[in-house]
């Protein structure tokens, strides 16, 4: 928020501003001659006036983002404990790499000679992530991790078709997140459903029932999405093994065991990483990320083209000559300036340096976990949570309170809250990453704080109600939102 | 006291003594303890076969080196699909904010106004370039816009088939297929125009869901989208459109010519080069699709107290409620790059917008000229076209060309890859290439003609 | 302010938040040979303990200032009417000239060889300084306006010793910038003041009577600090050549007549330029600035050494060859990317660009003037204002206020208030400058705010006396500052 | 319509509405009009003799350009106060946020808190940096800040001379010299050994007020600061330090050794090297002389809920209260470059500072042993050094020498310019210079000795 002022007053949409003949722009003077659009381009349609722009002056644009920013949380500000997306600090070392002439101003189709800076890069960075994931071959086109799945699971497909047929399903554990059915929907799966056990891991009994000559393989994160280690990783992978199946590890909980295992190690043939929570490349209000997908050696084939490829002489090329390739998933080459922020996070902490990272991330969520077991008690408490757990709200309910009150009223204590109601299979799940850039008194700060808002659940629920009262503005009407649709501003909208 | 090695501390503030209070407090011994039941087997024996870490500096040296064994000094008249447009500096001012760089989807809208409104002003001047009234948040990039395009239409028409315009870059075709196999979907490709480049309007049978072109299409040629529009829906099929933003300086919006569904690649709008990624793609239907909609969605609403405010909304059509029922499975999408083409976007304003692509296409025909009065050297198109054209040169092998232009300082591409134009090469022409480039590239082309073939 | 929690909550100092230990700095690995500093360094002192900074992680450090910054006011939040302080827009074009590594990596004793582009960029800003003043030669090393003064008058007391000594005193005007006696004062002068007459502008006549041969000039800002233009300036510098004396040229206010009058023409022999002002480079909470000094050909012999010269063959060079040189004034060049950034803003505008800059500087400062001037009337009605305009708000005396506490309220209307108190001939002076770069809505928002709190004084004192209520913290006690001085923070302060 | 010849509205925002809606209000019929009461005969008449301008890219383009004439490719071993210290990203991260980059000074302090708290916390650490309790919150560079410390000294004592090490460097001497002229003071300079480059402690007479000297001095020599602090006070005279900022990771506090008033250049403190500015000079003193400082001070107080903040204090000794009574005229300071200081040294941290002279102080050795192993090439003197050294070369023009291995991608000196060391060239080395580097510099340096003698 602004230092001086009314906290509430709105900031008026851009278009709100505008001005007829404002502008911020200036273009370039014409150096060769001026053409007349209706004759240069005879029988086509053009534009009667053009888009309805904002028209500002450059202060006006840049004051409007800069008050805009200050309507919103992030890294910088403060703790960001979102569950399941590694919220942890972006080094500016990665935007200082991002921002080199030399890899922001190259074209995508420059030719190979051009780019061998940029493919030796990728390069290097493929070594990085096989030796980290234990695995054999990469694509770097997946813009984020859902992108991933669904290229790793059209990998699978494409090698059950060579096979003897695609298969027709994907295993998934009910605790797993939404984009892995989705995943799996859009590349032509059934999805079936595996229960967790009482303890929060895959039943691996079920799951023995569940697999057969259909199934093309199954989805897991591990550390799943409860932080819980499926420490029988090595049954329920040898359950697929008996059919055929394939195992896909999806990447979104790595920063638990970086460094320390790798999903090669149990038995996955395909992972995708996911650079904007792992490797710390800002996450930008919701993108871009970076969800390279890595695969074992039988599924190397299959890999959207092109891959980079090395030349005896040391120069690179991309190599499009991939007869059994899956085609392609991005129209260029994937979110470069992304892996190289990623690239960057290795190149700084080392072999050594990750297994640093894991570790902490695991001790400042169990920190923070034994900090308020008493009070918001784990889900599944009969395991360790690896970097981030579930906690259950649902004691909330004795006061008429539910997990987004509290989360609500932390908000008026200056912390974003955590990841709520995901996991779907935990009642009033709340699932907190602290992830391990974050300092204990922080994390004092913000066990105090959580605590001291169940207390209030008891004596003051209302303080829980009305949160929040200290932001820009209330709780909103999500209702209203859906039943209106006002997906646009419009001339004349106040 | 020797100086401690290159001290590396990563970025975790834990100092001894907070390790060990935290330990004691979780009742653990060691930092290993805390990954002890996991079975030994899959725990990592062996260090890691990757170097030691580096300080900012020598990190930052050796990106510096490989930086410098690009190419980018090279004069830029490479086209499709991504373009030399000049980024003003007040983007990055704005997308460095650490507010909006280094926060994350705004699942807490009330934490989160900031970027909410801002994606409401994007989806409205998306809105505006395409002519249609729904925008999405943003997409990956233009290419799985157009595959997630093609499949809002299939859910709309129960349909399976795709008629594509071969005019469509190949990478989005890819893209397509790629996208269209798992389904059993089927991608046709209709042919262009040998003489014009243009996307003759194809029979249309009733498997087919959408007719899919690209406006300019790949050799820089502008389509009839309208006449593309009323055979598609004739047929009861969908015009998907993929659309080069700016043109909209000049060219009517497809949403105005009939098409249902536009989508397309940010590049052009203030994202630079950044090989390719990250950029965004945008996607923008008519009202009847708005359910079927991809990824995420912002709408205005009002709060306990009635003060206006935003929300992710239609929450129901995405992976993380409906699973496998979702339109899409998107999840993290490249809002920091929206964010960016609405900065850019309201930088240029609507007269900057024009006076964008009037310079653009005065430059191209400019170019044009002085490019085909080399000789050796032909349009391989004779449609119109606004900023891109594609050249066909009299040399045996043109990527050859293309490489030895660049050795002397010319950067020009991509060669179209198939269809009738194959081989020939595309130039683009955006407001930053003087008259003096254009002599320079036409010299050098000289050179490379003569020698080449 | 943070988007959420309390407004009110202190930013714990850095070193509050240290930890023994914590750090954020990596440095390149030791590829020497260590070397124990005893033994190095024998006989030399050597420090028992490193200095007490703080010991925060990176993430603790950005977040802290991240924190800080949202506790503070700019021109990028909104507007900033500070008179005489030209607090225009900042354009992000000169921050991403500055960032040119060609210009932010080039050594101060590189060859000149090395530095051809740095040298030839101060060559052709001092053609456009030249030209915009209507002198003759320029020094780039003053890194502010007051150290510009100093220069200033330095030049003009060599001059004076070379032509029968240096003379005693220096003639300013009462309503002058406390720099202007400070400098003089520094520069060895006896500092005689010449009186406004009622019309705000320097009474002639009084200054015909104190001109004497003991004077050595005359400092004097046109538009005056009033903001009203000395229209006799004819007749001022009159009256000093009459006894040859020099007049000194304070550029703060060069905005108002931008393009349009030059200092030259005026009869002005040394002129400092504010590129802080002026030329929009960003005043940074208090600077850096840049004060390059113009002079007339007869002064241009003792400008600081060295000067820029260019040779036969187009290369530059510094000229250190300057026998009746004052010396130096600055350990390097001066602020070179400070100019770097004012040759941009020159650039983009251009000749024809300037004049509008300065005719729209006027143009908002007289339409917020006619906005309150039945309110807050001007000190100095008899001639309209230029760029910036002085009210009186004295009447506010009759409600027992003051000029600051229409200021502090100013703020609880999201407004940064004027320049207050000053210039000091007028009674509660409020001095207002909205620059060329502010909207007529802006301006339009903020007369409306301005008009409301007069309205506020009639009726409702206390709002006045109780502001501001809105900031992090109220009204500061400065009198407890200054009696008891705590400067620096020590360990145990909290 | 043609195209708008390129747009250039400047940074103003006002369309033709509302400059015609303006001049009404302000009774005005042309802008013109606003300016019409100056004497013609003062305005111009005759458009200036400049370009018209241009846009953003046109601008950045042209400045490219020059920046492209500046040779910063050769690796950078010069001193003299500018040192190539590596400038963490976290730096700019901050100095770039809008809030603080523009503002101005906090005259309003309830609505800068944040700019004043840095301040604040900016003094504590040059507080810690001299080992003096008082700082104030920075002067232009650190020339100046001798030039100012020599009239806080004068004020003190009520003695006009000033006795200077002839090893300080020569900028800084011609600067006092211009200061202390028009006030009649007197610059005495004191020698310093041939052979160890220190300054020996002088006898000093009853005039002096201050005894000037730097740490490490102009050839990077350590002086004996606590005997010379010893010797001033005995005359009642002060002493005035020039401390290379980051010479105290190793060396004892001027402060601590009995310094009265410590002033140095801020530049190797995370400013960059800029042509030698911006960067910050800062000056910090013992209690006794608080009231005489120059320049901003903040202080600590309440709010009037005894809430802690920051206000500037002991204004009265400024220049816009004082006027011609004030310590020194100085108004606009180095802020910016005072915070990126502060975040410099507290993402060094005490370890990092430590380790950071241990790393200079090691290379400085090394490569010293590795260049005088070149022949012709000798230290120019023996005395103890930690980060530059001075290397007498066996050539005739040793400036011929440097310009020769700046071709050849080598940046040493300057050249000392006068004093027992007159010729010799300085070589620094901060924790980037490599051993290769070293090695690579040497080599150079055998080539040029023989050329060049
Ligand atoms: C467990 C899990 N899987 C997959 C994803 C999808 O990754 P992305 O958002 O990068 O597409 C997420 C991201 O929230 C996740 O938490
Ligand atoms: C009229 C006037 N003169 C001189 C100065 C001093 O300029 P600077 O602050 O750049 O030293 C100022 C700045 O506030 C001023 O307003």
């Amino acid at each position: 928020m602004p230092v001086m002022g009314d906290r509430r007053a709105p900031e008026p949409r851009l278009f709100e501003r505008s001005r007829p003949g404002r502008r911020a722009s200036s273009l370039p003077a014409l150096d060769v001659p001026d053409v007349d659009p209706t004759q240069a381009l005879p029988g086509v349609e053009l534009a009667h006036a053009p888009p309805a722009l904002p028209e500002v002056s450059e202060l006006e644009l840049l004051r409007h983002f800069t008050r805009l920013s200050h309507r919103n949380h992030g890294i910088d500000v403060g703790l960001y404990p979102l569950g399941s997306c590694s919220m942890k600090y972006n080094p500016r070392l990665a935007e200082a790499a991002a921002a080199l002439p030399g890899l922001r101003n190259l074209h995508p189709w420059a030719p190979d000679e051009a780019a061998q800076g940029m493919l030796e890069l990728l390069a290097h960075l493929e070594r990085w992530l096989l030796e980290l994931t234990g695995l054999h071959a990469v694509t770097f086109q997946p813009a984020a991790g859902a992108h991933g799945e669904l290229t790793g699971l059209m990998l699978i497909r494409a090698y059950h078709e060579d096979h003897g047929g695609p298969r027709r399903t994907i295993i998934v554990p009910d605790s797993a997140h939404g984009t892995n059915p989705a995943s799996a929907a859009m590349c032509g799966y059934e999805v079936v459903t595996v229960p967790s056990g009482g303890d929060g891991l895959v039943d691996a009994d079920a799951l023995d029932d569940l697999v057969d000559e259909q199934t093309a393989g199954l989805m897991l994160t591990n550390p799943n999405t409860l932080g819980l280690f499926e420490v029988e990783i090595e049954r329920l992978s040898a359950a697929l093994r008996r059919v055929g199946a394939l195992l896909y590890y999806d990447g979104a909980n790595f920063n638990a065991i970086l460094g320390r295992v790798r999903p090669g190690t149990m038995g996955f043939d395909v992972v995708h990483l996911n650079c904007h929570k792992t490797f710390a490349t800002p996450h930008g209000g919701g993108g871009p990320g970076a969800g390279p997908v890595l695969v074992s050696e039988r599924l190397a084939p299959y890999l959207p083209a092109p891959v980079v490829a090395r030349e005896p002489d040391g120069t690179y090329r991309w190599d499009h000559d991939r007869p059994r390739s899956i085609g392609r998933v991005h129209g260029f080459h994937g979110n470069a300036v992304v892996l190289v922020r990623a690239y960057s996070y290795l190149l700084f902490h080392g072999a050594d340096g990750l297994a640093d990272v894991s570790s902490r991330a695991v001790l400042n969520a169990n920190y923070v976990a034994a900090g308020i077991a008493d009070v918001l008690p784990l889900a599944y408490p009969q395991h360790q949570p690896m970097h981030e757990f579930v906690s259950t709200g649902k004691d909330l309910k004795r006061h008429g309170l539910r997990v987004a009150d509290l989360c609500k009223r932390l908000i008026d204590y200056g912390f974003h809250p955590p990841t709520n109601y995901f996991p779907l299979i935990v009642d009033e799940a709340l699932m907190v990453e602290p992830t391990e850039t974050e300092a204990r008194e922080t994390l004092d700060d913000f066990v105090a704080a959580l605590r001291s808002i169940v207390a209030e659940a008891g004596t003051d629920p209302d303080l829980l109600h009305a949160a929040p009262t200290t932001t820009p503005v209330a709780r909103l009407d999500e209702a209203k939102a859906a039943r209106e649709l006002v997906l646009r501003w419009r001339p004349g909208d106040l | 006291p020797p100086v401690p090695e290159a001290a590396r501390v990563g970025f975790a503030p834990h100092t001894a003594a907070d390790l060990q209070a935290m330990l004691a407090a979780v009742g653990k011994a060691s930092l290993d303890e805390l990954f002890a039941h996991i079975p030994a087997a899959l725990r990592l024996s062996a260090p890691l076969a990757l170097p030691t870490g580096g300080s900012e500096e020598e990190v930052l040296a050796r990106l510096g080196e490989l930086a410098a064994r690009n190419d980018t000094d090279a004069v830029c008249f490479a086209g499709g699909g991504a373009y030399d447009h000049y980024v003003p500096a007040v983007v990055g001012a704005v997308v460095s904010r650490g507010e909006l760089l280094t926060a994350y989807t705004p699942y807490q809208p009330e934490a989160s106004q900031g970027m909410l409104q801002a994606l409401f002003e994007y989806q409205t001047v998306i809105s505006e370039l395409t002519g249609l009234p729904v925008s999405n948040a943003s997409l990956y990039d233009g290419a799985s816009a157009v595959a997630e395009a093609v499949s809002m239409a299939a859910s709309a028409t129960g349909r399976d088939d795709a008629a594509v315009s071969g005019a469509l870059d190949l990478p989005t075709r890819r893209v397509l297929r790629t996208y269209a196999q798992p389904l059993g979907r089927r991608v046709l490709e209709t042919g262009y125009d040998p003489g014009s480049g243009q996307t003759p309007v194809a029979e249309l049978d009733d498997a087919v869901a959408a007719v899919v072109l690209a406006q300019p299409n790949a050799l820089g040629i502008v389509e009839d989208v309208r006449a593309h529009a009323r055979a598609a829906h004739a047929a009861g099929a969908l015009l998907i459109v993929k659309l080069e933003p700016t043109a909209v300086g000049l060219l009517a919006t497809p949403g105005g010519q009939g098409a249902d569904i536009v989508v397309g690649e940010g590049q052009p709008l203030g994202q630079g080069l950044q090989y390719g990624g990250p950029s965004f793609g945008f996607l923008a239907c008519t009202d009847a699709h708005v359910r079927r909609l991809p990824g995420r969605l912002v709408g205005q609403t009002v709060d306990g107290r009635g003060a206006r405010g935003y929300v992710m909304t239609l929450r129901p059509r995405e992976q993380d409620i409906r699973r496998e029922k979702a339109t899409s499975n998107i999840c993290t999408n490249q809002t920091l790059c929206a964010l960016a083409g609405l900065v850019y976007l309201a930088w240029l304003g609507p007269q900057g917008l024009t006076e964008l692509a009037r310079s653009c296409l005065a430059r191209a025909r400019h170019a044009a000229g002085v490019l085909t009065a080399v000789d050796g050297v032909a349009l391989a198109a004779d449609g119109p076209f606004v900023k891109e054209f594609p050249l066909r040169l009299d040399v045996p092998d043109p990527h050859a060309a293309v490489a030895a232009l660049q050795r002397q300082g010319w950067l020009v591409g991509p060669v179209v890859p198939d269809g009738p134009a194959a081989g020939a090469v595309l130039v683009a022409t955006t407001e930053r290439r003087t008259r003096l480039q254009v002599e320079g590239l036409a010299e050098a082309l000289a050179r490379v003609v003569k020698e080449v073939r």
